[in-house]
């Protein structure tokens, strides 16, 4: 038995975190924030040749060869210093193509994907405000053209809708598409779908964490052949709940880089600012919740790195494990992120001071694969 | 107990009820808004009911406590605009002046502020003295027929918008005692060597100001009070800004908004009006919203008999403070991924301003002193705790 | 407008607190408590000449004609103290009668209540975890001897079964027992039972607040005459409604004391006990949660008078404003109960310390006619 | 990372389960119980899985941490009997003397200790000091031979129970600083002039005791490590205290309680298991608890390495704290009526047991410092906020 991470790992840590600190400091992250693309091609470039891009993909297709529990190394750090950049969309592209694609498929992307070149995003959601795969409704038409005799069935789908809260989309090469195939309504089908399709469009949209990027994909007949399916029936179905039980655990991951900064500044603050004599860190109604951030934060840790550990064993712990993690991380960050402004008092919510920047995340990442009360509910459906 | 009004208060209401009849609009069309508001003020200010409780001589409505509420409550029924735009001049300013000013002020100061014609600000925080208001450091010497202020102010809320300041200035360090040798100046904005650099907050929009002082010259006859006893006006003028009911109407029309809210959206493909922890966290809003509008007039009854009523305030504003986070935040929860869009997203829903909401909520709970000096003041000042 | 009270109610309030710190302060509360019949005749007998037991009987059945903003005072002041006595039931039996009634029941038993010979309790609950009519079950059988000929409907019921919870059974000389008469057993019916009828069985149970005494009412065979039906239909329905909310508000009154009597108790030990060289009353840690529990108090009292003042009007207000109150209180009732015994330390879970009566009281009130998530979804039900 | 146990420990835990297996009855009736336990306790001895952690030479098992809670976690599991019933002497009072006793005191204590022979308790708290454990008064008079004992303790767990007292005395109070001049005693609870008031609590039981010294003679040869050092003895015992896994076994239990009661019961006529906020608010512990157990390990993991591990157990603390408060109180609440009836009531569900640990959580949160003072050991010592 050993909950820690390895000697490599931790060196991973370090790296990563002196990356970050060096090349992205939180004034250069507001700079990508409100820039155009939303991240720095630059720094992409360098964390494909260090490696860090590759981590989860097989060597065999160029990468590392290493786990989720690497992953989650480099996403608490990029957490840590909220890090705008499309890390997560592009493992959790990686991992559907490992998961479900065929051996082409894995040719054709994983190696581009492990070397930098080419970035995919997940397009689950709709304008419904669900999670489960009963809330996707874009349908996907049989091609005529393709049609085969007989029974067989079609050679491809046409689609046409929205995906919307699609994270990273503008920053994807390929999207993994999910939809309702009409012959077979009752399934979900995914597809690899290509940006520069003909049909594909993309929206910006806008949130208030401007460190994270997300938009619209705009499908307007667009053609999937069948060798650009994923996935179909209950297997694509399973494929979309990993998909999501990753996505949970990735977000939190960084959620517990992001939650330790916030708590780092406020305890700076408390320590140094001066009130009626005396710093404000010494009063109880100031330390004591500065003790309920540490001990939620180191809480929602040890549920992170134990589902992202899951999530690299097949014994199928995964669902619960990331369930839970995500259900005390969605609140617990909020919360921080909060308890952060009102201990910092006016200064913490002018947008010079960074603190404001972190609330913002915490806000961000609550619905982000599924709220408190969504995973509550998947964890009480495994005891009711 | 008697919830019934008199058979005067009764008239009074009908009145106020026919005014909005004629003058409210079922709707008001985006480009005509701002001229209705313009003259939806001059037709209350017409009926003395902007300043409805101040003297009549002051140009007041001279007007009781109650039929206040009653005006104010009909109005919150009805989603008028307010009583007047002066929110500050209004609240306490004008209480201010009404009480310590000279003739010539209450001649020069109060009709511009019972007129809406401009904002007021206040004077009163400074960077590093945060909820210790008393150890202001900003100075001015008297140099007979002015003062000299240099110094800096903080958080100034309205400042990038106002005509005037009520401002709080040290004119004596000598005493020991920190709440002695403060003095109250009424301050015009456009005086030279005053510099407003408005502070951009986390929606990105610039409420509060940095308000910087370099020889700015005040005339004598712009204090407010005797010199060196600013701290006794305005704690008597920050008395004012007691009476909380209009407050609760503010959180009560909050309410509805969520509850409309509520019934839109769906949750994982069902309506959020069948989600049984919506159902009761909504109505755990609602009880302690309630609970706030008895509270105000039970504190109210207190004020109508002549009973002192201060610290109590403190309860309401505790469940403001958290009200206005959790309310705010709680909308946002419950959109999901729509609920953080921002304005001009094109996912967001009614132009983003749930998520605007959820984040502004700092201009009413850091502003109104936090949470955790309203927790002092019940504990040492009702329950009589030692001071920490 | 006037929400506040009358010098006459100040006088009362003066009344009842000096009759009750004379009287019974917690040393004699806990021996009533321990006594067999759990409240004391003596006092009664005393309350009666003071005609307390009559304030809400009317004028003409030897009354004092008063009112539920009356009675509250009352329940305040013997919440305070955490009085034993049956007063709640007493109440909620003289509306019943008054509610429902026939004239010759209210002459039967008013006069004999309002000068404290008489005593009643309501019996409503049955072993079901339930408040509102749904949860009774208990049947009436027609009585065959005294039916009519033709389709004219019996004559009177005979019961059998038991009523559970039933608040000061023991102290009472009649019950008003709801049930389900198989005539037309979509309906509820309330009757009127003497503890002397033929059948009628008390068992005292226990819970763990002792100044509150209930039992299980045991009926075998009891014979319910015409005459002593109260009210059938939808009108009982009602009568059960208001009952429920009368409780709701009279057990919140009591709460509004109690809890203020408790915050007492914690504050002056915050005062007085040294810690680390200081009070602990000066630490954030200990008064705020004194602060959120005078917070609590203040509003969950305001929401209490209203609804007391809604029980005497006629504008149907009283539904609302009684689920409000209770709503509030019975979660933060014991949230204060809890809190005080936990500021207090070990000292405060002794039996000897006082302040731990006022946890049991606090949990024993929660359930009473009905606890937070009940009175939410009344609320919630008026909104959606 | 890794979760998977080595060779060596999958065979201790099939060792384990076969024990189990073979000595762990599917159902013991009522009047064997105690006979069972009897028998189990002997037969966990000799397996030396009493004190499993304990070097062997002091009779212990000489095994390690991890075995130790594969040991616990198996046999929390199979819901067994615990290893070995002096609770106090297997957690602190035995490693204080495996440390820091003498090879007669090792000699004479520790095997009575692994044989379950009696109880031992801990007089460290007195009256009127609360947490704070080093303002001590209680003192003692070193006569040569022996310590003369006077003074008080309070708050002393299982002294009505208990045959031993490790006992912490001021020997020295002229020291300035309060953490010096403290000395540790092992006392016979029957020593003339000892004297054991128990403390009946709120639920009718008598855990808690007072303990009176008058003259108490304790010899030379029963003080635990060197005089005056006492307070270095009790804190590195009470660091011994810290592997809290079999503490979240303890609750895991509790939550399988809840759980089972949650399908036994309806709410309003509705099976429990339908309402959306009681699974949310059950499925809300789990997720705590599941925090706890990983928080543990990892815990556990640093200690494996030889990292030190002192105030972050405070997390476990905290969130046992809460929950035993709330967890406790839930399962009354969902009852209802039924909920707050205790042991003898014909209308108690299972005799009572939930009203009864509604009432009795200060045993084990109190008694384990209050939740204030875990925050303030968190925020003082790891994120080194300056002391109140």
């Amino acid at each position: 038995m050993n909950f820690g991470f390895t000697e490599e790992q931790e060196l991973l840590r370090e790296q990563v975190r002196r990356f970050l600190d060096n090349k992205c400091p939180l004034t250069e992250v507001r700079k990508i924030a409100e820039s155009k693309a939303g991240f720095s091609q630059d720094l992409w470039n360098e964390m494909a040749e260090l490696g860090w891009l590759g981590i989860t993909v097989p060597e065999n297709y160029g990468g590392l060869g290493m786990g989720w529990v690497d992953l989650i190394v480099v996403l608490e750090e990029s957490g840590r210093s909220l890090f705008p950049s499309p890390i997560i969309s592009h493992n959790l592209a990686i991992d559907a193509l490992l998961s479900a694609g065929t051996e082409q498929q894995k040719e054709t992307w994983l190696p581009a994907m492990a070397s930098g070149q080419k970035r995919g995003c997940i397009a689950i959601n709709e304008k419904t405000n669900w999670h489960t795969p009963e809330g996707i409704r874009l349908q996907g038409l049989q091609e005529r053209g393709l049609q085969e005799k007989g029974k067989q069935r079609s050679n491809g789908y046409s689609l046409t809708g929205e995906k919307h809260f699609v994270s990273d989309v503008d920053a994807a090469d390929f999207y993994i598409v999910a939809f309702r195939a009409d012959d077979k309504p009752e399934d979900i089908t995914l597809a690899i779908v290509d940006s520069s399709a003909s049909g594909v469009k993309t929206i910006m949209t806008e949130t208030f964490d401007k460190t994270k990027r997300e938009g619209i994909l705009s499908l307007s007949d667009v053609v999937v052949p069948k060798d650009q399916i994923l996935s179909e029936g209950p297997a694509a179905t399973e494929t979309l709940s990993r998909l999501l039980e990753l996505g949970a655990v990735a977000v939190t991951a960084e959620a517990v880089g992001a939650a330790e900064t916030a708590l780092n500044i406020t305890t700076e603050y408390a320590k140094e600012r001066i009130q009626f004599g005396a710093p404000i860190g010494r009063y109880q109604g100031v330390k004591h919740p500065l003790a309920d951030m540490y001990v939620d934060i180191e809480s929602f840790k040890s549920l992170a790195y134990y589902a992202a550990w899951a999530a690299d064993e097949v014994d199928g712990s995964l669902s619960r494990s990331a369930s839970i993690a995500k259900a005390y991380a969605s609140d617990a960050f909020v919360r921080i992120g909060t308890d952060s402004i009102q201990l910092h008092g006016a200064i913490g919510y002018t947008d010079e001071y960074d603190i404001q920047l972190f609330i913002k995340r915490s806000k961000w990442m609550r619905p982000a694969f599924g709220d408190t009360h969504f995973h509550q509910d998947r964890i009480a459906a495994l005891s009711f | 107990m008697d919830f019934d009004l008199s058979p005067d208060e009764l008239v009074f209401r009908q009145e106020v009820r026919d005014f909005i009849k004629t003058n409210m609009p079922d709707k008001v069309a985006k480009k005509d808004e701002m001229a209705f508001v313009t003259e939806w003020n001059k037709k209350v200010r017409e009926k003395r009911w902007v300043g409805y409780t101040w003297p009549k001589e002051m140009g007041g409505g001279g007007g009781s406590l109650m039929k206040q509420v009653i005006l104010k409550q009909e109005m919150a029924i009805a989603k008028t605009p307010g009583l007047g735009t002066c929110f500050m001049g209004l609240s306490w300013v004008g209480p201010g002046i009404i009480q310590y000013g000279t003739k010539d002020q209450q001649e020069r100061f109060l009709p511009d502020i019972l007129d809406s014609k401009f904002q007021w600000c206040t004077g009163y925080s400074e960077p590093n003295i945060g909820s210790d208001l008393a150890s202001l450091q900003c100075k001015a010497e008297n140099k007979g027929d002015h003062y000299l202020v240099n110094g800096q102010k903080m958080w100034t809320s309205l400042a990038p918008f106002a005509e005037w300041m009520i401002l709080l200035v040290r004119t004596d360090s000598s005493s020991e005692n920190k709440h002695e040798g403060i003095t109250c100046l009424l301050v015009h904005m456009k005086s030279p060597g005053l510099e407003v650099r408005p502070i951009k907050n986390m929606t990105g929009s610039a409420v509060f100001a940095e308000v910087f002082f370099t020889d700015v010259k005040v005339p004598q006859e712009n204090r407010l009070g005797e010199e060196g006893k600013g701290w006794m006006v305005t704690v008597s003028a920050l008395a004012n800004e007691r009476s909380s009911i209009a407050e609760v109407a503010g959180l009560e029309r909050k309410l509805e908004d969520l509850k409309a809210l509520v019934k839109r959206i769906e949750i994982q493909g069902k309506p959020a009006t069948q989600d049984q922890s919506v159902r009761r966290t909504v109505a755990g809003f609602e009880t302690i919203i309630e609970s706030m509008r008895l509270n105000g007039m039970r504190y109210l009854t207190k004020q109508l008999k002549g009973e002192p009523v201060s610290s109590e305030t403190s309860v309401n504003k505790l469940h403001k403070a958290t009200l206005e986070v959790e309310m705010g935040d709680y909308a946002v929860s419950l959109m999901g991924h729509v609920g953080i869009h921002s304005r001009n997203s094109p996912d967001a829903l009614d132009k983003g301003r749930y998520a605007y909401r959820a984040l502004s909520w700092p201009d009413v709970v850091i502003g109104g002193g936090t949470p955790n000096i309203q927790k002092n003041i019940i504990s040492e000042r009702i329950l009589g705790l030692p001071k920490d």
